[in-house]
C-alpha cells in the first residue's frame, strides 16, 4: 500500500502527547530568543504514527525477511536476546557523566569486550571508540602515525593501498594527512610482491590491507608481506571488514598485522540498522598501545575506570567512550558462543561461500580460482554476451526474493559480483539462492532476458532514477 | 549453536557436494602456523541464552540508573522521554535487520524515514538542507569545520571556548594533522564572548564555530558574528547539544548559520552511556554538495512513483577513493528511524512542550537557589553552571544529593578540565518534576 | 513471498537451544516411563524460525497495518507503552502461589482496575476472573442463578435474549442449565416492549440485553425495560461488548442493569492478537454482589489480598484469578484519558459512526433510522439489484486496503454490514474507507461488477474453500 | 489526547457535515437522567505515557519476581525460559493486533501458526488433533467433561483426586447446573490411586478425569485405565499441566487418552500472576466433530494454492445459537503463536533437553534431602510433595528460604484447601541452577 509523507497527512496536528515535567514559567531573558515561526513539524496521533512507520517498514528488505548475500557486508542473523539486554533500564538509562561508582556494571563489560577483541584479533589492546569501520581506519592510522612521530619519522606519510580495497582505506587516509598511493594486484586479485617491494621506501608509514581480501581470497603471502614493511621501517593495517573468515581460526596479531579495525556490525552481528549505528574497535599490538585514544577503559584492581587523559594518547575521536550499546551486543554474540564454539562461525561462513562458489562456478565467470573464504568473486562475463550485465541480475534477484550480492565491487575485475553468505545462512536458503542464480544464468542463454533488463517488478518500487535525484537533488520536502 | 542452522550432517553433505573431506580443507590458504587450537582463546565459556539475560542483568543491576532517580546531568547528553512507539518501530526488524538502502527498491522503508527525518531536521534547526546522520556531534563539529575548509579553500578554523569541550578536543585532533591553524578563543565567564570570538577571526578564516545555546546553556544573539562572518568571508558554524531546544528559541538557521551541527540523541534516543546516539549536519542549500554523509533525495521510478534514493554519492568515497573529501561511510540509521518517529509523534506542539518543561525546571530551580549557590548570569535555555563557596561544598552537595536519589550534576571539571572544581554543570528535561527539584535544594543545605 | 510450513523444512534441527539448568541423572522410576518414539517436533536454528514467522506476519492485516471497521469487534489502537509495562520482570516473571506479601503491586493493580471498572460502569462490585466476554456471560448468569436460588426461585431459568443479540447469549445461558427464549426485535431494530412483557412471568431468570444493540441503536427504553423485567421478578443481565458508546458518558448500572460483563479486549484497548486473550470482567450491583466467583482481590486496611473462598461465591471459574496480563493493559489505557477524558472515547467512537453513516446512508440501505452509537449498520439491498453481494462488497474493501465489516450480523436484517470505526481513527481514514465503499457503490451502478465477484486478487491468498477445509477437516500436518 | 486523532477543528468540521451542533446532540437517544458530567468518575486523573511508565514500574518493584530468584513453584504454573524470539514475535502489531482469522485472504499468518501450532500440540501430546487453544487448562477441563458427555450421551463424569484441585473445582462448578452426576474420587497417597478411580466408574459414566504426571508430580501407567474405560464405554479424559514433561515420558495419546486437556504455559508463555495462559485441547480423530473451540483447517483459495481457514464453525455459537454446545466464543490466538514459535525454536532436541533439566533438577534435590524431610514415593517429573515434621518446622524453612531469595514451593493447603499444613508442593525447571538446589537444602537446616 501507498503510505504518504508525514507532511501530507491531510489534517492538523492532534493535541500533543501528554508530557511529565515541570510547568512553569521560563526566564524573560530566555522569553526574549522566542522561536518566531513554528518548525512546521507535522504531529500525528500515536495510532497514525504506529501505522505510519509500521507500513513503510513494510517496504523493506531486512535479514528477518530474507537471504542478504552481501559480499563484504557480512549480514548475518542479529540475535533478539541481544536486543532485549541493552535495554535494561541500567543500560539505557545511564549517562557517560555518572559517578564511575555507578556505572561499574556496564565499564565490566565494555572491559571484557576490549579483552575478548584483543584476544580473537591476537592484538591485545583495544579501543572501543570508533564508531564504525572507516572511523576506525582512521584511528588506527593516527595511532601509525603518532608511533612513527614519536621516533622521529615525520616523514613517513605514505599508505600503500591495493586497488581491490574498500573505498575508505584511502580516504581515511587522506584524512590522517597521509598520502596513498596504491599497488596494483596481481593475476591472481591478491597482493603482488613485487609490487609491494617497488613502493616500499623510508617515505612508507603502512600498508593498508584486507585479509581475506575483497576478491574473498586469503593473503597466503601475509607473512612475507609483514616482513616486507616492517623491513622497511613500516607498519601493517589490517582493515577488519573480513575478519569473519578468521574468527576462532587464526588470528591477525599472529601474522605480523599491527592494528586491525574491527567491524562489530559485520562479525559480530550487531544490526545494520538501515545503514548504522555500525561500532569499529581498534585493536593494536604492544608498539601501538601507547597511542590509544582517550577515553580508555581500564581496570585497577576490581574498579573499572573511564581515563580521560594520557600524555602519548592520539587524543579523543569521539564524544563519548563509543557506540556503547553496539558493543555491548557484541559482547552478548560472543558470549552465546564462547572459546568452545567461536570458531564455527568463521568455519560454517567459508563452508557456505565455497558451497556457493562450487554451485555457481560452472554457469558464472569466476576471476580467481582457488578456495573462497568467507564470499566468493563471480563476474557477469558469460552473460554480457546475452546483453545482461551484473546490474541486471542484481535486480531480478529482487523479484526472485532476494537481496543483490555486493555488485561492482571490488573495481579489479569487470562487472564483479561478490557474494557473502555468512554462517546464519542454511543450506535450504544456499541452495533456493544458487538455483535463482542458475535460473537466470538459464534465462539469459534461452534469450529470455526481459525479465532482466524489467527487474524489479515485484517490490514497491521499481528502478529508480538515481540520476535525477543526483542531478536536481530534493533532500527536503516543500509543500506544494 | 543456536545462531547456526547447519547440522554436521548438512556439513558433511555439502563437503561431499564440492569433494572437499574436512571443515579445516577450505583453510588450507591460511599457513598452518596461524591456524589456532579450537577452543584456545581465553574469551568466557559458551551462555546459553538465560545466560547471557543473567549476565547481562547483573551488570545493569551494578549501575544506577535514571529511571528511579531525580536527574540533572546533561553537558551534551539529556534524560529525556523516550515514547514506547520509538523502541517499537527501531525494533522492527525491517528496520533494525535492514542494510543501507543501496538498493532503493526494496528499501523504500527506510528512505521515506531518512527523507522525513531529513525534513523535519532542516525544519526545526531552520537549515535548508540536512544529510541523513553523522556518527554523533563532537565528529560532526569536525566534520564542519572540514567542509567550510573545503567551501571557502581556506584552512583557518576558529573554535569558540564555549563549545562543548569535547566537540573542541575531537575537532582539534581532526584538524592537527592537516594543514591550517586551529585557534581556540578563551572564554572568561560560563557563556560566550561573541567580541572576543569576532576579534580572532582573520581573512584566511575558513569558519568560526560557536555553540548556541552554549555549553554551559547560555543563549545569546548570533547576528554580530554573521555580521563579521560575511565581513571575512568565513562560514559560520553553529553546534548544539539538545536540539530540543529549538522548538522554543530561535533556530541557527534564523540566526544565520552556514553550517549547524550536533546531537540529536534528545529525539527518542536514550543516553545508553553516550552511544548510540545522533549526529546532525545541515547546512545551506548553497553547499549542500560539499555536505559530507549520506544524503537521501527524492526521484521517480520507472513508472513514474515517487521514491527515494541515496544520492549525491559521488561524494562517497567507494566511488572518487583518492579525492574523497570525507571517509565518513556509514550513518546512524536507525537513530534517523526513530527521531523521525518521536518526531512525528511529537509535532511542533510536543516539542515546544518538552522544550517549555524543560526551560521551567531550570528556572523553577534557579529562582529558589539559596544565596551560597550561584547560577551564572544571563538567558539559558535547560541547563546552567552553579558554583559553589568552594570544592568541598560542592562535593559535600552532590553526597547528600546521592543519598536522596539525585544526581546533581557533573562536577564542570569532569568535562572540561581547565574549569576550577568549585563549579556544577546542571541540566533539566521534561523528566523534572518539581519534587525533584525540592530534593534538590534541600541537599543543598550542606552546601553553606 | 511463500513461507513453507514448519515441517517442509528440508534439513533436520540444527543442535538445540543451549540451555541453562541442572545436568544429571533423572530417576530409573521416571526412565521406565520414557518416550518411545520422539514427537518429532521440527527444529530449526533461530535465524530460520524468525524469518519463518516474521514472513508469516506480513501476510495478516493488523490494526497497525489498517482500518479494521469491524462492527462489534471495537477495533481500536492498542498502545505501545502497555506492552512495555506488563513485560516488567515483577509482573509478567511472577507466580500465582507466591506469598501475598510479595505481590502487593500486581494485587494493588488489579484492585484498582477492579474499582475503575466499578464506577465506569455504575455497578461497584467487580470480577476480574472472567477469560473473555462469552465467559463473564456465564459467570454472570450463574451469579443471577446463584441469587434466584437463594431467593428459593430455583423455577426460575428462563432467560429471554433478543433476536439480535450476540450469539454467545443463548450458548452461555445453555451451559448455565437455563433456556432461552428469543425476542423478536419491533421495527426500529429495538426491543419491542410488548413482546418483552407478553414473555415476562414468574419463570423469567433474566434478561440479556445489549446496549447500543447490535444494530447500534440505543436502547432509549432502557429504564422502561429494565423496570418491566424487576417487577416480573427477573434480572438485567448487560452484554458489555458494546461498552465503547458509553464509557465516561452514561453508566449501565444506573439505568437498572444488575450484572454487566466488560470486554477489555474491545473497550479498554488490549490486544486482539489474532483471537485472544481477551478478558470479561463482570460488574454487578449489591443484589449480586455476595455471589462473586474466588478468588476476590480484596483490600484489608493497606495491605491486598486473593480471597479463595466464601461460602455464597458461585466459586472459582477460572484456574487463576484471570487473563491479569491483559488486564493490566486496561488499566493502563484507563490510566492514559482519566476522568479528565476518559468520556472522550465514547464520543469520538459515536461521532466517526455517525460520520460514517451520514456519508454512506445516501448510497446504502439503512435499515434503522436515526442516530447510531459507536457502530452503524447498512444493507446490500441497493446492491443486490446489481447482483453484488455483502460478501463481495467485503472482499473488496480487503483490495481497497481495508479489513471487511463485519457482516451478515445481527441476523435480523438481510445482508447487514455493521461498521465500527473506534475513536482511535482519523477523519482522513474515515473519509478514505468511505470513498471506498462509494467507489463500490459506484462500480455496482455501472454494472462494473467483476472485480467485487473476484475480490479479493491483492493479498497473499484469494477467497479460500471453506467447504473444502469443514467437509474434510485436516487440521495437523501429516508428511507426505 | 495522544490515541485520538481528532483535533477539535475535526469534530467540529465532521459535526457540520452532518448538520449537528455539537457531539453530546449524538447522545439525544440515551435519556438525560443517566448522562454523566465530564469528569464525574472517581478513577484517577490522567497520566502521561512517563507517568504510567513510572507507575507500573512502582508496582513491579513491590513485588518480587523469579528473575533474580531460585525458584521452586509449580502447581499449574511454571518457570521455565522464555526466548527472547517468541517475545519478539508476538510483539510485532501483525500478530499482536490482529483480529480473529475471519478473514482468511488477509490473516494466513495466524491462521498458518495456529496450524502449526496444531500439529506440534497433536505430536506432543500424541493425540490425533489438537484445537486453537482454550483459555487455559482449567476451564479446558471443564469443557473435556462437558464434550465427553455429548459423545457418549451419558452425564456421569469421574474425576480422580489427584488431578489438580483447580481444574477440579472450576469442572464441578461448571457441571453443578446440568443434569448429571460428577464423583470425584479421594487419593490417600501424593498420587494416583487408579484402583479407586476404576471402581468408581459405572456404565453412566461418560468419562473419567486423571492428571498425568498428576498434581503431585507423579507418573504412572495408565494401562487399567484404558481397559476399564473401554469396557465401561466411557472416554479417558487426561489432563495435565506442565506439558513439557511429553518431552520425556509417554504422552497421553500413547497412554490411550481419548481426549487430553491441559496447560501450554511451559511454551514459551510468562507466568503472568497467572494469565495469559494456553489452554490445550486435544482428541482422537473420531471425535474430532464434538471438540470445543476454534479449529484451523487446510484448504486451497481460488487459484488452488495452500492456505488455511477456521472451520468447523457450524459448532459456534454465532450459527446454531440456541443449539450451540459451547459458549467458547475465543481462543488464546497470540499465546497459539508464541507456543508455536516456541517449539520451532526449540525442536525435539530442544524440548527434551527441557524436560531432562527439569527432571535432574528434582532428582538431584530428592535424592539430597535430609532425614527430616521426606519426599513422596514412586515416579516424579519435575514436581513432588515435600513433607515435614510439622507445620511449624516447614514454615521456619520456607522463612529460610525466603530469606536466601528462594522461593521454595507452595504451602499446599494453599491450593488443596484438603491437604494438612506440613507438606510443600515443590517443582522444577530448567532454571534451576545446582547453586540453587544447595541454597534450598542449606535452608532445610532450620525444619529439623
Amino acid at each position: 500500500h501507498e503510505e504518504p509523507l508525514l507532511f501530507e497527512h491531510a489534517h492538523e496536528a492532534p493535541e500533543s502527547l501528554n508530557l511529565p515535567g515541570v510547568v512553569g514559567p521560563i526566564s524573560d531573558a530566555l522569553k526574549s530568543f522566542a522561536r518566531k515561526k513554528p518548525a512546521n513539524i507535522p504531529g500525528l496521533s500515536e495510532p497514525e504514527t504506529v501505522r505510519h512507520f509500521v507500513r513503510m517498514s513494510q517496504w523493506n528488505h531486512g535479514i528477518e525477511t530474507g537471504f542478504y548475500p552481501l559480499g563484504s557486508c557480512t549480514m548475518k542473523y542479529n540475535p533478539r536476546v541481544n536486543e532485549q539486554v541493552v535495554r535494561l533500564p541500567g543500560l539505557a538509562h545511564i549517562h557517560p557523566d555518572q559517578p564511575e561508582d555507578t556505572t561499574q556494571g556496564v565499564l565490566e563489560l565494555l572491559y571484557e569486550t576490549q579483552q575478548w577483541l584483543g584476544d580473537i584479533s591476537g592484538l591485545p589492546h583495544v579501543t572501543l571508540q570508533p564508531a564504525a569501520g572507516a572511523h576506525g581506519e582512521l584511528v588506527g592510522l593516527m595511532m601509525i602515525r603518532a608511533c612513527l612521530d614519536a621516533r622521529g619519522e615525520t616523514n613517513r606519510r605514505k599508505v600503500l593501498v591495493p586497488d581491490s580495497a574498500h573505498g575508505t582505506n584511502p580516504a581515511s587516509a587522506a584524512l590522517c594527512g597521509m598520502q596513498t598511493v596504491e599497488l596494483k594486484s596481481g593475476a591472481d586479485g591478491r597482493i603482488d610482491l613485487d609490487e609491494l617491494k617497488a613502493h616500499l621506501d623510508g617515505d612508507t608509514a603502512a600498508l593498508m590491507m584486507t585479509n581475506p581480501n575483497t576478491a574473498g581470497a586469503f593473503e597466503s603471502d601475509i607473512k612475507e608481506i609483514c616482513q616486507l614493511v616492517h623491513d622497511a621501517g613500516g607498519m601493517v593495517y589490517g582493515d577488519g571488514a573480513n575478519l569473519n573468515a578468521l574468527v576462532g581460526v587464526a588470528r591477525p596479531g599472529d601474522m605480523g598485522i599491527d592494528c586491525l579495525h574491527i567491524n562489530v556490525h559485520k562479525t559480530f552481528s550487531t544490526p545494520h540498522g538501515g545503514g548504522g549505528p555500525g561500532g569499529g574497535p581498534v585493536a593494536v599490538n604492544e608498539t601501538l598501545a601507547p597511542y590509544l585514544p582517550v577515553p580508555r577503559i581500564e581496570k585497577h584492581e576490581d574498579r573499572y575506570a573511564l581515563v580521560h587523559s594520557d600524555d602519548n594518547s592520539i587524543g579523543p575521536v569521539l564524544g563519548s567512550a563509543g557506540q556503547i550499546g553496539v558493543l555491548l551486543r557484541a559482547n552478548a554474540y560472543i558470549s552465546a558462543f564462547g572459546r568452545e564454539h567461536l570458531h564455527q562461525i568463521a568455519e560454517d561462513a567459508v563452508l557456505n561461500a565455497n558451497y556457493v562458489l562450487h554451485r555457481l562456478k560452472d554457469r558464472y565467470h569466476v576471476p580467481f580460482a582457488g578456495l573462497c573464504k568467507h564470499e566468493c568473486l563471480l563476474t557477469d562475463e558469460y552473460q554480457n554476451s546475452h546483453g545482461v550485465k551484473t546490474l541486471d541480475i542484481a535486480k531480478r534477484l529482487i523479484d526472485l526474493g532476494f537481496h543483490p550480492m555486493t555488485v561492482y565491487f571490488p573495481l579489479i575485475v569487470h562487472g564483479a559480483m561478490l557474494i557473502e553468505p555468512t554462517e546464519t545462512e542454511s543450506r535450504e536458503t544456499l541452495d533456493a539462492f544458487c538455483d535463482a542464480m542458475l535460473e537466470i544464468a538459464d534465462a539469459c542463454e534461452a534469450g529470455d532476458t526481459d525479465m532482466l533488463h524489467e527487474a524489479p517488478v515485484k517490490p514497491f518500487r521499481r528502478r529508480l532514477d538515481e540520476t535525477k535525484a543526483a542531478r536536481s537533488p530534493v533532500l527536503v520536502w516543500q509543500e506544494q | 549453536m543456536r545462531f547456526l542452522p547447519h547440522t554436521d550432517t548438512d556439513r558433511k553433505a555439502m563437503l561431499e557436494t564440492m569433494g572437499v573431506s574436512t571443515l579445516r580443507d577450505l583453510f588450507t590458504d591460511i599457513p598452518a602456523e596461524f591456524q589456532i587450537d579450537k577452543g584456545s582463546l581465553e574469551i568466557a565459556s559458551t551462555l546459553s541464552e538465560a545466560g547471557i539475560v543473567r549476565k547481562f542483568t547483573r551488570a545493569s543491576e551494578k549501575n544506577r540508573n535514571a529511571t528511579n532517580s531525580a536527574y540533572f546531568l546533561g553537558g551534551g547528553t539529556y534524560h529525556h522521554f523516550v515514547p514506547a512507539v520509538v523502541d517499537y518501530v527501531i525494533s522492527r526488524g525491517e528496520f533494525l535487520t535492514a542494510y543501507t538502502p543501496y538498493q532503493p527498491e526494496i528499501s523504500q522503508g527506510t528512505l521515506q524515514a531518512l527523507f522525513e527525518f531529513q525534513t523535519m531536521i532542516a525544519r526545526l534547526t531552520g537549515m535548508d538542507v540536512s544529510n541523513a546522520s553523522m556518527y554523533e556531534a563532537a565528529t560532526a563539529t569536525a566534520e564542519a569545520a572540514l567542509m567550510a575548509r573545503r567551501v571557502t579553500r581556506k584552512t583557518r578554523v576558529v573554535m569558540a571556548g564555549s563549545v562543548n569541550p569535547r566537540y573542541r578536543s575531537v575537532t582539534a585532533n581532526y584538524l592537527s594533522r592537516l594543514d591550517g591553524e586551529y585557534v581556540e578563543v578563551d572564554m572568561g565567564a560560563f557563556g560566550t564572548d561573541l567580541e572576543k570570538v569576532i576579534a580572532a577571526i582573520d581573512a584566511t578564516t575558513a569558519c568560526v564555530i560557536v555553540q548556541y545555546p552554549d555549553f554551559y546553556g547560555s543563549v545569546y544573539d548570533l547576528a554580530p558574528l554573521r555580521a563579521a562572518c560575511d565581513a571575512a568571508k568565513c562560514l559560520m558554524v553553529v553546534a548544539f547539544s539538545d536540539i530540543s531546544a529549538f522548538a522554543l528559541i530561535e533556530s541557527p538557521g534564523a540566526m544565520g548559520a552556514d553550517i549547524a551541527v550536533g546531537s540529536g540523541q534528545s529525539l527518542g534516543i536514550p543516553m545508553g552511556f553516550g552511544g548510540p546516539h545522533l549526529g546532525l549536519f545541515t547546512c545551506k542549500q548553497k553547499y549542500l554538495r560539499q555536505m559530507p554523509g549520506r544524503v537521501c533525495g527524492l526521484t521517480t521510478d520507472v513508472n513514474g512513483k515517487r521514491g527515494f534514493v541515496l544520492t549525491l554519492s559521488t561524494r562517497e568515497q567507494h566511488i572518487r577513493r583518492e579525492k574523497a573529501t570525507s571517509n565518513i561511510c556509514s550513518n546512524q540509521g536507525l537513530m534517523c528511524t526513530a527521531a523521525a518517529t518521536y518526531m512525528a509523534l511529537m509535532g511542533d506542539a510536543g516539542l515546544e512542550k518538552v522544550a517549555m518543561h524543560s526551560a521551567a525546571a531550570l528556572q523553577s530551580l534557579i529562582s529558589q537557589l539559596p544565596a551560597h549557590v550561584s547560577a551564572a548570569s544571563g538567558a539559558r535555555y535547560n541547563e546552567t553552571v552553579l558554583s559553589f563557596v568552594d570544592n568541598a561544598a560542592r562535593d559535600r552537595f552532590l553526597a547528600a544529593a546521592r543519598e536522596k536519589d539525585i544526581f546533581a550534576g557533573i562536577p564542570l571539571e569532569q568535562v572540561d578540565p581547565a574549569a576550577e572544581t568549585n563549579h556544577l554543570l546542571v541540566a533539566t528535561t521534561e523528566m523534572v518534576e518539581e519534587a525533584d527539584i525540592t530534593g534538590f535544594l534541600s541537599a543543598l543545605e550542606v552546601a553553606k
